[in-house]
């Protein structure tokens, strides 16, 4: 077997290596065996990337055992890209962490656990993007669950802990509500790989309601681990209580990696159909969180507060795919490569609006929104920061925004279905709405007074580094759509062991 | 290469004046110089080579089958050469007019943004490349709007956003539509429809909300709400974006609709392009009849803009070679007369805090040189002969003759009336006593003076040279041709 | 030079039958005129004169000339717009309101004559100006044209209810620019008449019609001039009038081709008479005021009923030939309406004679006056009037040979008579039984309704534009009524129990879905 | 009534108790506990699982699964201790939806 081909199981184990290195090394090395790593993983998923586009989709079978009874990964185009947008956003965020971090200070909360705890959400959000089978798919979301909430919890004060035990319910709510799920599909079906249920599911037979019933109770568990309206609730607070590099890694990349979960599960596993009114029920609640999310983040007053209701809008976004499915393959993918596109834009324009507007609330002492006001003025990267990823939630063009919105409004009013699209309007025209009224506040004078930037401030161009990037993401969209061609998702180039 | 350059160059100024700061205003004064000198080269050079039959292409893939897409056609060169051209006048007086002012860096920036998206939406290949400007061509007025940061400037802002995001979305659905349908439709002179003209109610539908997407940035009544508004910019915004590219964006998004999407042939047998007309029209004397009440002058210039984009959408809505030539030059010379007057008002306000009629008493002799030369554009904007407005509107008038449609040439002889009614008070004004306590003869700062000479003067040249090749009018009978089967009118 | 527009043509101009005649009347009103403005006014007023005066004159001459539509629009406009400044010269509020008045219907009046000329070039495929007469009838849009055109020439020659114009322009304007727009600005519209009215081949309606309107504007001018008390308001509504004689003319000759010939040499002949006529009048009135001898004041007042006979149409004066070819013309009508306008024609002179009476009543009341060179202003009255008596008689041409030969029949001389003599034995019984005699206060002032109007319209412009007070700082203080609940909804959702058992319904709501 | 159907039903029981306990008690200490509760609900059914095989031959695979989710759960739990201690150390409270009395603005 090649080198390549290993290529799944080094994402997995070089994290992990790093994440154990990191607990022991002391405070001065740390952060450098988490940098070394996090580049290390970043041309991993480059390489990844690449042989995917090479040679297509190829299972790697874990120990040698092999499905059914062994865990496979799964290195398809999907995967790839989310493997991808994790490395890059993760070396971003890694390197924003050195500066937030600081070494010497003494009052720098969870000093030292936070590069172990990192590391091991790395490894863990690779893992759920590359599996290949139900159950692991739990770990897997067991681990992110774990460590995102560790992190989130990480300033240790009544918020950050208040927050943090809000998550942890969550995730314990989510986590037994999966095992569950998981529990009656293999009772039904005496199978966990996703591409052989498929195969199993889609002939039909004994026991059919209740692996509906499971697929049924782990899609509501990555719901709530997704935040989609309703099961929003505990991603406000986590998100915002949490220190600015743990927000930008939380907002873009976790919801993102249960979201992927959920798109192998509902796309991948379940053949369209298989859970009556599923599909369009997860569409509904996309609207809804696109409309509620935006409203609540337009009447917020606090920075990240703001930030966070922005992601459970933009999170909508992504489920507006399901009740398209089953429609022709040039549709689907049309619509696969809008989710796809819409998941990695969003990952890289939060994690800039994350970091800038953690910047801004310290530099202006307070998180409130109305006492930013001239921010134009004393702080103009940064608010060109907010600006620029405020295009891409708005999804205007030329960010991959447009391109996951116009693609995906294609796909809804194709498949007849065009009221999909209206909601997509209605969200970018609200998403304008919450970030011009911030950005108003930024551009209006006499400007309120600001601390002289430090550390962490010196870094204020990677936040527009990250945001830019998302400026011009559509111009990466026939990558993106190229990559979502290649795997089970679109059936196109299913693999089965 | 040299296809992207017009959008390239200001992009590029815009880059360097962020990156310059308020650190070197005289370096970045003249690389935004440079640049505008470079731009208008460039399309010089392609407009000579479109002459000649060659057109360029340029395209970046974007999503499946849809490139970003720019190619140098006549149509599109004219928007593009008018908004150049003027961008570099409106940058000398720009400089002169924001000597003192605050966040220069921040202005001069977006400025040329703004430029780079205009000339981008003048070139696009195709709806979907021309949506894409188009936004980038909102998003990047807005700073320059709520430039001051003031209560006032902040609700102009808001409400031009809301009118041209709202717009924006329209458009983009009927973009998303159009492609569900018919795939990637890149522009045609004469429609690129060809085949899917049976779905009549979905094609209906679809222009409609292309056709109010541009409408808010065209001033098509009633999505014109934002622009008497967002009149609180700088004077140089007002002028260059609110008389030039922005507005002038919208009703190019028209001409491209029906001329290159739809077709005339297509869009009339659909009836769409007559109920443009018809909104069209009212706009052109609803808009006039407000503007006779402003005192306040950029309102009152505002809402004559509102009347004379009407003219032009007006003009291709009426489906016949000579109209919509008339109104491809009329976006032209429109341009240059009302940035005259946005220049004046500008000096006005500037030199001597004069804004509104009921002040201008004694102006005239302050400032003769550029009173005259806002007298000129405003005789031009009326359609006296031999200024360039007339010509546009011989054209639109005649070629509503052509149409069939009279109703229209009386609405746009009524629409001169109306304006010599609305312009010439603004003269009147200007020539009653006053006293502005400085000597007479002093006009305003020369880097605000000669610019505003220029431009009148281009009003009456533009006029003079309307029969010679290489003029407007010329350049539009030439560029429409193609749309109506290749016949030169 | 190439034309401005699509390349069809060039400026042109040139003389044919129709130029001439005007060409001559112009050049010579406006020369005189310029001579008598450059005598009578102060050195320091010239240049501000000039400059309007200059423009206009070029204007009116190139008018005539003109030989193609848009040289013709052009210099219709450059004539028409610069005597706005002529109007206002005083700068008195009421010339101001009188300037704004004229503007406003010249503008008006061009944007109809444009409309009418692209439709004119865009059907006939020609800009060529003298082939359009001929040409019209033929047209798809004939009715509209014939329309616009009309309506440019009701606001150039003030016909009903737009007579006031010409009476506000005489009034507040200095008296030799006067002269000029009493000369050849309202004969503009005549040339309009036969360059761009058909000759013949409309329905009969039109002719009838039009010369209805005609007689219309004479009579009603009249009754209006004879109610004011300034000379040259008289002679503002006398001109009004004496163009409605004008415009009947002109219809006779839109239906029928024959009558067409006879009304082109009719409104030639008659432009030509009361354009100079009209001017002699303006400036006599002028000159009788500077004159200080009392013999001179009364042989400047003898002269100056020359070119009021002539408008009466006195027998061997030029109303008496223009009146007779007038005549001619609607005679050669036929029909019902034509026949009554034929007698309505002699009836008008009386009004013609009334206000004559009543300007030379005005005149011979003392005004105040610029003081200035009455010996030069009267040799270039003296010069104009040596003009207004022999320009009818001695012009060669074909179309007046008929008037100019039955001039001498005695029925014809009664004709032109017995209209002089009503208006006296009137005008004897008003001195008596009026108090105040012929010298009553005016009923009328300059303008009538279009004053009127004016001041409604400034009262109306003047409400605009009130500043509305900006809702300042909204983005910061949200007042919005809908943000308080919609955030405690979000709050109260929030709560663990609250959200957590949402979820746990949606759950079941999917495994209900699943069970089918 | 099978052996499978007794633990099925037995273990859907044990999870609803634990669900309730999860979403309406109000001590921290509590929920934790309910989380467990529902654990073992499904680990029930699990185990019973591994029985139910055409062939008689018990299946790994649900053992398996039983015995992941024993230390994942382990591992939540111990998280949601030390979260529960540290709070009520800091504020005094054991109840997520009582505002703390201090909080901070960061």
């Amino acid at each position: 077997m090649s080198l390549g081909a290993q290529l799944p199981a080094l994402l997995v184990l070089a994290p992990l290596a790093a994440s154990a290195l990191t607990f022991i090394a002391g405070r001065n090395v740390d952060r450098y065996v988490a940098l070394g790593c996090a580049v290390v993983n970043t041309a991993l998923a480059v390489a990844l990337a690449a042989r995917v586009l090479d040679v297509g989709a190829w299972r790697y079978e874990v120990g040698g055992w092999g499905a059914p009874l062994g865990i496979d990964l799964v290195a398809d185009g999907p995967a790839a890209l989310f493997v991808l947008l994790v490395a890059v956003v993760g070396l971003a965020v890694t390197v924003f962490a050195t500066a937030y971090f600081h070494r010497d200070d003494p009052n720098a909360y969870g000093n030292g656990h936070f590069w172990t705890l990192w590391m091991f959400m790395w490894t863990s959000l690779n893992g759920l993007c590359l599996t290949g089978d139900a159950f692991n798919v739990y770990v897997c979301l067991e681990l992110v669950g774990i460590s995102a909430v560790g992190l989130a919890a990480l300033k240790g004060d009544a918020r950050a802990l208040r927050a943090g035990a809000r998550y942890l319910f969550a995730n314990m709510l989510a986590a037994m509500t999966y095992l569950l799920g998981v529990a009656l599909l293999y009772s039904a079906t005496a199978n966990l790989d996703m591409a052989m249920l498929r195969v199993v599911l889609a002939e039909g037979g004994p026991g059919e309601s209740g692996a509906a019933v499971g697929i049924a109770l782990m899609v509501a568990a990555l719901v709530l681990k997704t935040a989609l309206v309703p099961a929003h609730f505990w991603l406000p607070s986590a998100h915002s209580a949490a220190p600015t590099p743990v927000s930008a890694a939380l907002s873009a990349l976790v919801v993102k990696g249960t979201y992927f979960a959920l798109l192998r599960i509902v796309l991948g596993m379940t053949p369209p159909g298989f859970v009556p009114g599923l599909n369009v029920l997860l569409g509904v609640l996309g609207a809804v969180a696109i409309i509620w999310g935006s409203i609540q983040a337009l009447l917020q007053t606090r920075i990240k507060q703001f930030v966070a209701y922005s992601t459970v809008a933009q999170i909508g976004y992504l489920f507006i795919v399901f009740p398209l499915a089953g429609a022709g393959a040039d549709v689907m993918s049309l619509a696969l490569g809008g989710v796809l596109l819409h998941a990695a834009t969003h990952g890289l324009a939060k994690s800039g609006l994350f970091m800038a507007a953690g910047s801004l609330m310290d530099r202006f002492g307070t998180d409130d929104l109305n006492r930013m006001r001239g921010a134009a003025r004393t702080a103009p990267v940064l608010t060109m920061t907010v600006a620029l990823a405020g295009v891409t939630m708005m999804g205007l063009p030329p960010s991959g925004g447009f391109g996951s919105k116009f693609q995906l409004a294609t796909a809804s009013i194709s498949t007849g279905q065009w009221w999909w699209a209206v909601a997509l309007g209605l969200g970018g025209l609200l998403a304008a709405a919450y970030m011009f009224r911030v950005l108003a506040i930024m551009l209006s004078g006499p400007a309120d007074a600001l601390a002289p930037a430090d550390a962490a401030i010196r870094l204020e161009w990677l936040p527009l580094g990250l945001a830019l990037a998302a400026l011009f993401f559509v111009f990466a969209a026939p990558l993106v759509n190229e990559l979502a061609a290649i795997g089970p998702l679109l059936a196109s180039g299913a693999v089965t062991p | 290469m040299m296809i992207w350059l017009p959008v390239l160059l200001p992009a590029i100024a815009a880059l360097s004046t962020f990156l310059l700061g308020e650190r070197r205003p005289r370096a970045r004064n003249t690389l935004n110089l440079i640049a505008a000198a470079a731009s208008v080269g460039t399309v010089v050079v392609l407009v000579i080579r479109a002459y000649g039959g060659e057109v360029a292409v340029g395209a970046i893939p974007m999503m499946s089958d849809l490139d970003l897409g720019v190619h140098s056609d006549l149509t599109g060169l004219l928007f593009s050469t008018v908004a150049t051209v003027l961008w570099m006048i409106t940058l000398v007086y720009a400089i002169g007019y924001m000597e003192h002012a605050a966040d220069q860096a921040r202005f001069f920036g977006f400025f040329a943004l703004c430029i780079a998206a205009a000339n981008g939406v003048a070139l696009a290949t195709d709806p979907v490349s021309l949506f894409v400007f188009y936004e980038i061509l909102t998003l990047t007025t807005y700073p320059l709007v709520v430039h001051s940061g003031t209560p006032e400037a902040l609700a102009a802002g808001r409400k031009y956003l809301l009118y041209a995001l709202t717009g924006g979305t329209l458009l983009l659905l009927g973009n998303a539509w159009l492609y569900a349908l018919a795939g990637p439709t890149p522009f045609t002179p004469g429609g690129a429809l060809a085949g899917v003209e049976t779905h009549t109610t979905a094609l209906r539908a679809i222009f409609f909300l292309m056709a109010a997407g541009f409408g808010v940035k065209a001033a098509i009544m009633p999505l014109h709400g934002w622009l008497p508004g967002a009149m609180v910019a700088p004077a140089p915004v007002s002028s260059l974006l609110h008389a030039v590219a922005v507005v002038k964006a919208g009703v190019f998004g028209i001409i491209r609709l029906i001329n290159e999407l739809y077709g005339p042939a297509l869009a009339s047998s659909l009836g769409v392009a007559q109920v443009l007309a018809a909104f069209a029209a009212a706009s052109i004397i609803v808009a006039s009849v407000i503007a006779l009440r402003q005192d306040d002058l950029k309102k009152r210039l505002a809402y004559s803009t509102v009347a004379q984009l009407s003219y032009i959408t007006l003009g291709v809505a009426l489906c016949s070679p000579l109209a919509a030539a008339g109104a491809l030059a009329h976006l032209a010379h429109h341009a240059f007369m009302k940035i005259t007057m946005f220049f004046t008002a500008g000096s006005l306000a500037e030199t001597l805090h004069v804004k509104k009629l009921s002040e201008m008493g004694g102006v005239a002799r302050r400032m003769p040189v550029t009173m005259g030369s806002f007298a000129v554009a405003a005789f031009a904007l009326a359609g006296i002969p031999p200024l360039a407005g007339f010509a546009s509107k011989w054209l639109l008038g005649s070629g509503s003759v052509e149409a069939g449609a009279s109703w229209a040439l009386i609405v746009y002889v009524a629409a001169g009336a109306l304006a010599m009614g609305y312009m010439v008070p603004i003269l009147l004004a200007a020539m009653r006593p006053g006293d502005h306590g400085a000597p007479e003869g002093v006009e305003s700062d020369p880097r605000m003076l000669w610019p505003i000479v220029i431009v009148a003067a281009m009003s009456i040249v533009l006029g003079l040279t309307a029969g010679l090749p290489g003029s407007p009018v010329h350049w539009a009978l030439t560029a429409v041709a193609p749309a109506f089967g290749g016949v030169t009118p | 030079m190439t034309s401005a527009f699509t390349g069809t043509g060039a400026f042109t101009f040139g003389l044919d039958e129709t130029s001439i005649p005007f060409l001559a009347l112009f050049a010579v009103v406006w020369l005189l005129s310029g001579l008598y403005t450059a005598i009578t006014t102060p050195a320091a007023d010239r240049p501000r004169l000039f400059a309007y005066y200059v423009p206009s004159a070029v204007g009116g001459i190139g008018v005539a000339a003109a030989s193609d539509a848009v040289s013709f629009y052009l210099c219709f406009a450059l004539m028409a717009l610069p005597a706005w400044g002529l109007i206002t010269h005083t700068r008195s509020a009421e010339s101001r309101r009188a300037g704004a008045i004229y503007l406003t219907l010249t503008v008006v009046g061009e944007a109809l004559l444009l409309a009418a000329l692209v439709l004119l070039v865009v059907e006939t495929g020609t800009t060529s100006l003298p082939g359009y007469r001929d040409a019209i009838a033929g047209l798809p849009s004939a009715a509209l044209i014939t329309t616009l055109v009309l309506a440019t020439i009701a606001l150039k020659i003030g016909m009903l209810p737009l007579s006031g114009i010409l009476s506000l322009t005489y009034t507040y304007t200095p008296t030799g620019p006067a002269a000029a727009l009493a000369g050849a600005s309202t004969k503009v519209g005549a040339l309009a008449m036969l360059r761009l009215l058909p000759a013949g081949g409309m329905p009969p309606g039109w002719a009838d019609a039009v010369m209805v309107l005609g007689l219309t504007t004479a009579f009603g001018a009249a009754v209006l001039g004879v109610l004011t008390d300034h000379p040259r308001a008289v002679l503002g509504y006398s001109s009004a009038s004496q163009m409605g004689l004008v415009l009947i003319a002109a219809g006779a000759g839109l239906s029928d081709t024959n009558a067409a010939t006879l009304a082109y040499g009719a409104v030639v002949t008659y432009a030509l008479h009361h354009g100079l006529a009209k001017a002699a009048l303006v400036l006599g009135d002028d000159v009788v005021q500077r004159l200080s001898g009392r013999r001179a004041r009364s042989v400047a007042l003898a002269a100056l009923a020359l070119p009021a006979l002539a408008l009466v149409g006195a027998p061997l004066t030029s109303g008496f030939v223009a009146k007779y070819a007038l005549k001619d013309a609607v005679h050669a009508v036929g029909g019902d309406i034509s026949a009554a306008v034929y007698v309505g024609l002699s009836w008008a002179a009386v009004g013609t004679a009334a206000l004559m009476l009543r300007f030379f009543a005005l005149t011979l009341q003392p005004r105040e006056t610029t003081p200035g060179n009455a010996r030069g202003a009267a040799l270039v009255w003296g010069l104009l009037l040596m003009l207004v008596a022999t320009a009818t008689w001695m012009w060669p041409s074909d179309w007046n040979q008929h008037a100019i030969s039955s001039a001498f029949s005695l029925s014809s001389l009664w004709a032109a008579l017995w209209p002089g003599l009503i208006a006296l034995g009137v005008w004897g019984v008003i001195a008596r039984i009026v108090p105040g005699g012929t010298r009553y206060r005016a009923v009328v002032e300059p303008g009538d309704l279009l004053t009127m109007v004016a001041r409604g319209a400034s009262r109306w412009a003047a409400r605009a534009d009130r500043p509305r007070p900006v809702a300042a700082g909204r983005s910061e203080a949200r007042s919005s009524s809908l943000a308080e609940p919609l955030l405690g909804a979000e709050r109260g959702y929030l709560r663990w129990t609250i959200a957590a058992t949402t979820f746990v319904l949606v759950a079941l709501a999917l495994a209900w879905l699943a069970l089918g | 009534m099978s052996t499978y159907l007794i633990y099925a039903v037995g273990g859907a029981l044990i999870f609803s108790i634990g669900t309730y306990a999860l979403l309406a008690q109000r001590h921290i200490m509590h929920k934790v506990i309910g989380a467990n509760i529902m654990g073992s609900g499904i680990f029930m059914v699990l185990i019973a699982l591994g029985k139910r095989t055409p062939d008689g031959v018990t299946d790994p695979v649900p053992q398996a699964m039983v015995l992941t989710g024993i230390v994942v759960t382990v591992a939540l739990t111990a998280l949601g201790l030390s979260i529960a201690k540290r709070y009520y150390t800091l504020t005094g409270l054991d109840d997520l939806d009582q505002d703390p009395p201090a909080c901070d603005g960061r």
